[in-house]
């Protein structure tokens, strides 16, 4: 099959926007935190706190149409694909004003309109499905890119390993996206594994891999661009391994015993991807402290409304339960 | 169908393959993905020409990663192809499980109907060939206990072609499972055609109602023939959805019902049949109803040993016969 | 057990880590494999304490490899070792089914006995957390439909560290089927010990006969104390073996029975028990038999849902009530 | 936990006894197939032709209780680990006086008894039992090997990749042996990666790998005593990739159209790993072609032995179905 023709990338997003993403992003995951503490939001949740610029950067280097899978720790990537803000926020809440009228939740979190084909709480299971997706772009001579996000937990899945040659020997236009941030719920990834990169893994495919600081949100932001126009051009598959760092607990309400302090607080301080794009983008100049304080205060306040709008949703009718079951 | 009307394929095995033609042919999104199921023609041939017919592109020869390629044709279904993925054998869901019950069947509902995954899981099952416990199990009732799964096991040439048909046109995830034994089986016009969803009454009877599907079909029509009783023998089709009403009607006037079944007996699907039957003619019920499967032993090697806990005609017919004697 | 007589655990989840213990104080051979089940202490702290107790030679924490891991541990069982390997929710049988159906349930028998797999699957169910489709299965019935494997589900504190240590000690290879939301249940001396296999009538009665397991035990025995009927509940404590006996003695005397579970209706393991029911007390039975299990729905996430479609206690009593009404 | 004492290793085997197990693998196979064209054999059966020399060279290297787990295509393995040739045959026939009394077949067979675990008809799932083995000797300091047969076709399943790093992160005494004899079924195996060899794979797990041309049997034999002697000294798995050739049809009865007449040919004359040997014993002096001949001639003999044996054997008795479901 000949490649899809190639369109004009777009061009790069600025810090600003990417940075905005990332406010948005830490404000609704931070709110999500409380509530979930004062039983606002039922189920698991698990936030990607510290993790932002993964999630940014990678989706500002997207098409609204590009193909999307995450895992259980997916708000960030559904928010900076373009999800609706306020309808990811109900899904939470389990209303029925949510993006899967409260039967996803926040561990499947699905909006086809801007691509993204569902987070999943199955480790490793959005893989295969990016694949397929990848799959459809390219018989389909969709043009889109497929990205699967997951975390480096998920690379010691079998369906990882079949799903990255399937990408390989197939040519597909789908980025693998691992996102390391040192822990696989309660234990530290590096012991489960004797190699010290992913990128060491994706040879074995002979897929092409990149790996980058996940906290610098442009240079997550461009690797991915390279990534995305690679696919475009119908030269396969990519993995890109961004190293970042969880914040909170592997779910909500876990104390973290098993991290070490300092650690944990080089990460939460110096390594804060916010602070980082911040101390750039005041370094640039044309943008100040005060601005960029009220970009975050802006984003509180969405996520704030957001937060009333799910408050006083309707719960879902209980016919609603008997929906979906299958297509009629 | 017009190409399978001119032409009426005179096998089980040929009218699957005339059937994902078929489909294939009406609507260029569908795409044939497996283990050599292309250049090869699948290692039972129900594939063959298809390859060099439609072309690589559609239909696909897969490396041995179920679980990725399963996953990947879900994934597919979600994002406009509709595949029909082979599953070479029904034994080997055990490496791709969660692609069928926690993707496939689900994706759907827990997005209130944003993702559609229109998808043919195709495999096929048949014990009786000597191919040891890990190549002879029928598991559609752990599937069909799947919600968001469709089932269908076509027993005769005219439904393999027909309900792969109907598999592939459905919206929904759909199960197909073949008979290996059945490849061979020689049919045609044998019955009128049947929406998927519908049973059949393959032989009308007065005495018991038979139900049953795939392989145990044939066995129970071998079996109602060589009855000294009057035998109706029900063709189930699909257990997802179940076509409770024509079991219903049949037992209804016979009062006895014998569920036959290849799969193990114990905890099997015709527990569901025996239970719902059970349920809404307890008072027309001459008998208890009564059910035919496979003791609860994994598959022998051994063909001497493997005839001898398969359900076989004798088994039935006396089932059947034991059946009005007991009221 | 005299450790755990000595200090009888208070709660369901210690019970279980109690039986763990006592297990392996019992035999060296004991070992204790899956994600984070070591240092961490599991992510519902059920095994706090054993890592630091046995060494981390005895409890193996896992990478994210059901598949790797689960088939490992029936490996390990075969040679010697005797490992409790966990399977952290019962929805990732989708990604290690293999290993449990065609390894571990059939090497017994294909070698005809050479091969001896002592092993016990620990994996935990439970819906009514909103932990959405992938998280809130019950799929007993899928396990104890495959021949060679032994299905226990606690739904007492006594049986979580009894079954616990009896599967242990089984030479089979055992699934132990946990409900993570009896967790927090305290019991202690709340029944007397019975052995694997036999079913416990936990509450005597003489109108209805409920069977059921796991958490619908609780569900049920309130729904009996509510009911306007005397009702008999029977705890299964398994699937496999299936303890009919003690439900048919039961049943012949009320004439009535309601099998209750939390897994889906369809084709789920009620289904198994109605039918043999149905079958043996044909002559006995005032009304059919009923079941009551979840409607074929995957679990939806919000809690409005989720509770609308889970069997309670409300409905157990009206099904009691409505089937004296009935006859 | 400190290594298994190390006993000092067996010296090599001498190639007249490399030869000696090639040739009644040789005969076994040879004779299995016609059994199966002429009905005699039941069920599927899947002959090593042609790749005597892995089977002899690996397990040569073995002690009698070592473990060993292997494939639908495991013949020539469980004759060279030791398994009773009677019982072999007699199993094939599906007779009461095979090694599993006629309930396991070709796919299945197992005899604990010299370390087999048993063939395996599902791909790849031999090879976490193996890594599972290997867990048994290490925890209980049994001194033993695990060995895992598997075919480059089984690379590509998640089995493989998550096994692999269990018996790397676990330091076990494993070999992963990958019989690459360029086919899964009809299916020439390097268009199903984008990777040239086995062993750039066994890189991702960071696990020592060699390759070796798997039709030499000498060749095979050292490499594996290295491997072994490795185990032996605690230092972790081991996979080694052995290229051969798979004479006859995936199944018996398969006729290979999708394979090139000249490799063929070139692999079943030229390359056969009896002749090789052969070649090399007379080069070497002190054995005639007769006396090889000779060799040959009595492996065919015992294998006849076996088949009138088999033939005459009783048939397993019914009850015989329903026993070992479980251990009583
Ligand atoms: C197949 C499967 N096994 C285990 C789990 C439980 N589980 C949920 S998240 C998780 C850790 C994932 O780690 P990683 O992939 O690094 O992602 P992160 O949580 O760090 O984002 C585990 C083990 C699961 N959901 N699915
Ligand atoms: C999980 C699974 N998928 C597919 C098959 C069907 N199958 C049996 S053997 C085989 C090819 C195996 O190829 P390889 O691993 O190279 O071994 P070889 O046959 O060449 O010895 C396949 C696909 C199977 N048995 N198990
Ligand atoms: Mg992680
Ligand atoms: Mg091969």
């Amino acid at each position: 099959m000949p490649p899809t023709s190639v369109s004009s990338p777009a061009p790069p997003a600025s810090l600003a926007d990417l940075h905005a993403t990332m406010a948005l992003i830490r404000a609704f995951e931070t709110r999500v935190s409380t509530l979930y503490r004062d039983g606002d939001i039922p189920g698991f949740v698990h936030t990607s706190l510290g993790q932002e610029a993964v999630a940014a950067g990678v989706c500002a280097a997207l098409e609204h149409d590009d193909y999307l899978t995450t895992t259980h720790r997916g708000h960030g990537h559904v928010l900076a694909k373009g999800a609706d803000l306020d309808g990811m926020m109900a899904e939470l809440f389990g209303r029925a004003a949510g993006l899967c009228r409260g039967k996803g939740g926040s561990m499947h979190v699905a909006d086809p309109s801007v691509g993204i084909l569902g987070a999943n709480a199955i480790v490793g299971a959005g893989i295969p499905l990016a694949v397929g997706a990848g799959l459809s772009s390219k018989l389909l001579r969709q043009g889109r890119v497929a990205v699967a996000f997951f975390g480096e937990g998920a690379v010691n899945q079998g369906a990882f390993h079949e799903a990255a040659n399937l990408a390989a020997i197939w040519d597909l236009p789908v980025i693998l996206l691992c996102e390391d941030n040192r822990y696989a719920e309660f234990t530290d990834s590096t012991k489960m594994t004797r190699v010290a990169s992913v990128c060491e893994r994706a040879a074995a495919y002979g897929i092409w891999a990149r790996d980058v600081y996940g906290n610098d949100v442009a240079a997550v932001h461009a690797i991915t661009r390279e990534a995305v126009e690679r696919c475009r051009a119908g030269q396969g598959p990519a993995l890109i391994e961004a190293a970042t760092y969880r914040w909170h607990g592997h779910y909500e309400g876990d104390d973290q015993p098993y991290k070490p302090d300092a650690e944990a607080d080089e990460w939460r301080t110096d390594r804060d991807p916010l602070v980082v794009a911040e101390a750039a983008l005041v370094a640039e100049g044309g943008v100040t402290a005060a601005e960029l304080s009220a970009v975050r205060a802006r984003a509180t306040e969405r996520v704030d409304r957001a937060v009333a709008a799910a408050r006083a949703a309707a719960v879902p009718a209980e016919q609603e339960a008997f929906q979906h079951v299958f297509v009629d | 169908m017009s190409s399978s009307t001119d032409a009426p394929p005179l096998r089980y095995s040929g009218a699957i393959n005339q059937g994902i033609a078929d489909a294939m042919e009406a609507d260029d999104r569908v795409v044939l993905i497996g283990i050599d199921v292309g250049a090869g023609g699948g290692i039972f041939t129900v594939t063959r020409g298809l390859h060099e017919r439609f072309g690589p592109a559609r239909v696909l020869d897969t490396p041995i990663s179920e679980m990725g390629f399963v996953g990947a044709a879900v994934g597919a279904a979600m994002t406009g192809l509709r595949p029909i993925v082979e599953i070479m054998f029904m034994d080997f869901i055990g490496v791709c499980l969660d692609a069928i019950m926690n993707q496939a069947a689900k994706l759907h509902y827990m997005s209130s109907g944003a993702l559609e995954i229109p998808i043919v899981f195709r495999t096929q099952t048949g014990a009786g060939r000597a191919a040891g416990a890990q190549h002879s199990q029928s598991l559609e009732a752990m599937l069909a206990h799947i919600p968001g799964l469709k089932v269908v096991l076509p027993a005769t040439v005219t439904d393999a072609h027909d309900l792969l048909v109907a598999a592939v046109e459905d919206p929904n995830p759909v199960v197909y499972v073949e008979n290996r034994r059945l490849y061979a089986m020689k049919g045609g016009s044998d019955v009128d055609p049947l929406p998927l969803g519908k049973a059949r009454v393959a032989r009308a009877g007065d005495d018991v109602t038979v139900v049953t599907w795939g392989q145990m079909l044939r066995e129970s029509l071998t079996a109602a023939d060589r009855a000294g009783v009057s035998v109706e023998v029900i063709d189930l089709r699909s257990l997802v959805p179940l076509d409770l009403d024509t079991v219903l009607r049949s037992a209804q006037r016979t009062g006895r019902v014998l569920v036959v079944h290849e799969a193990v007996q114990d905890f099997g699907a015709g527990a569901e049949i025996a239970a719902r039957v059970g349920e809404e003619l307890f008072d027309v019920l001459r008998v208890p109803v009564k059910r035919l499967g496979a003791p609860s032993v994994p598959m022998p090697f051994s063909p001497d040993l493997e005839q001898a806990i398969m359900p076989q005609a004798g088994a039935i017919t006396a089932a059947c016969e034991q059946l009005v004697r007991e009221g």
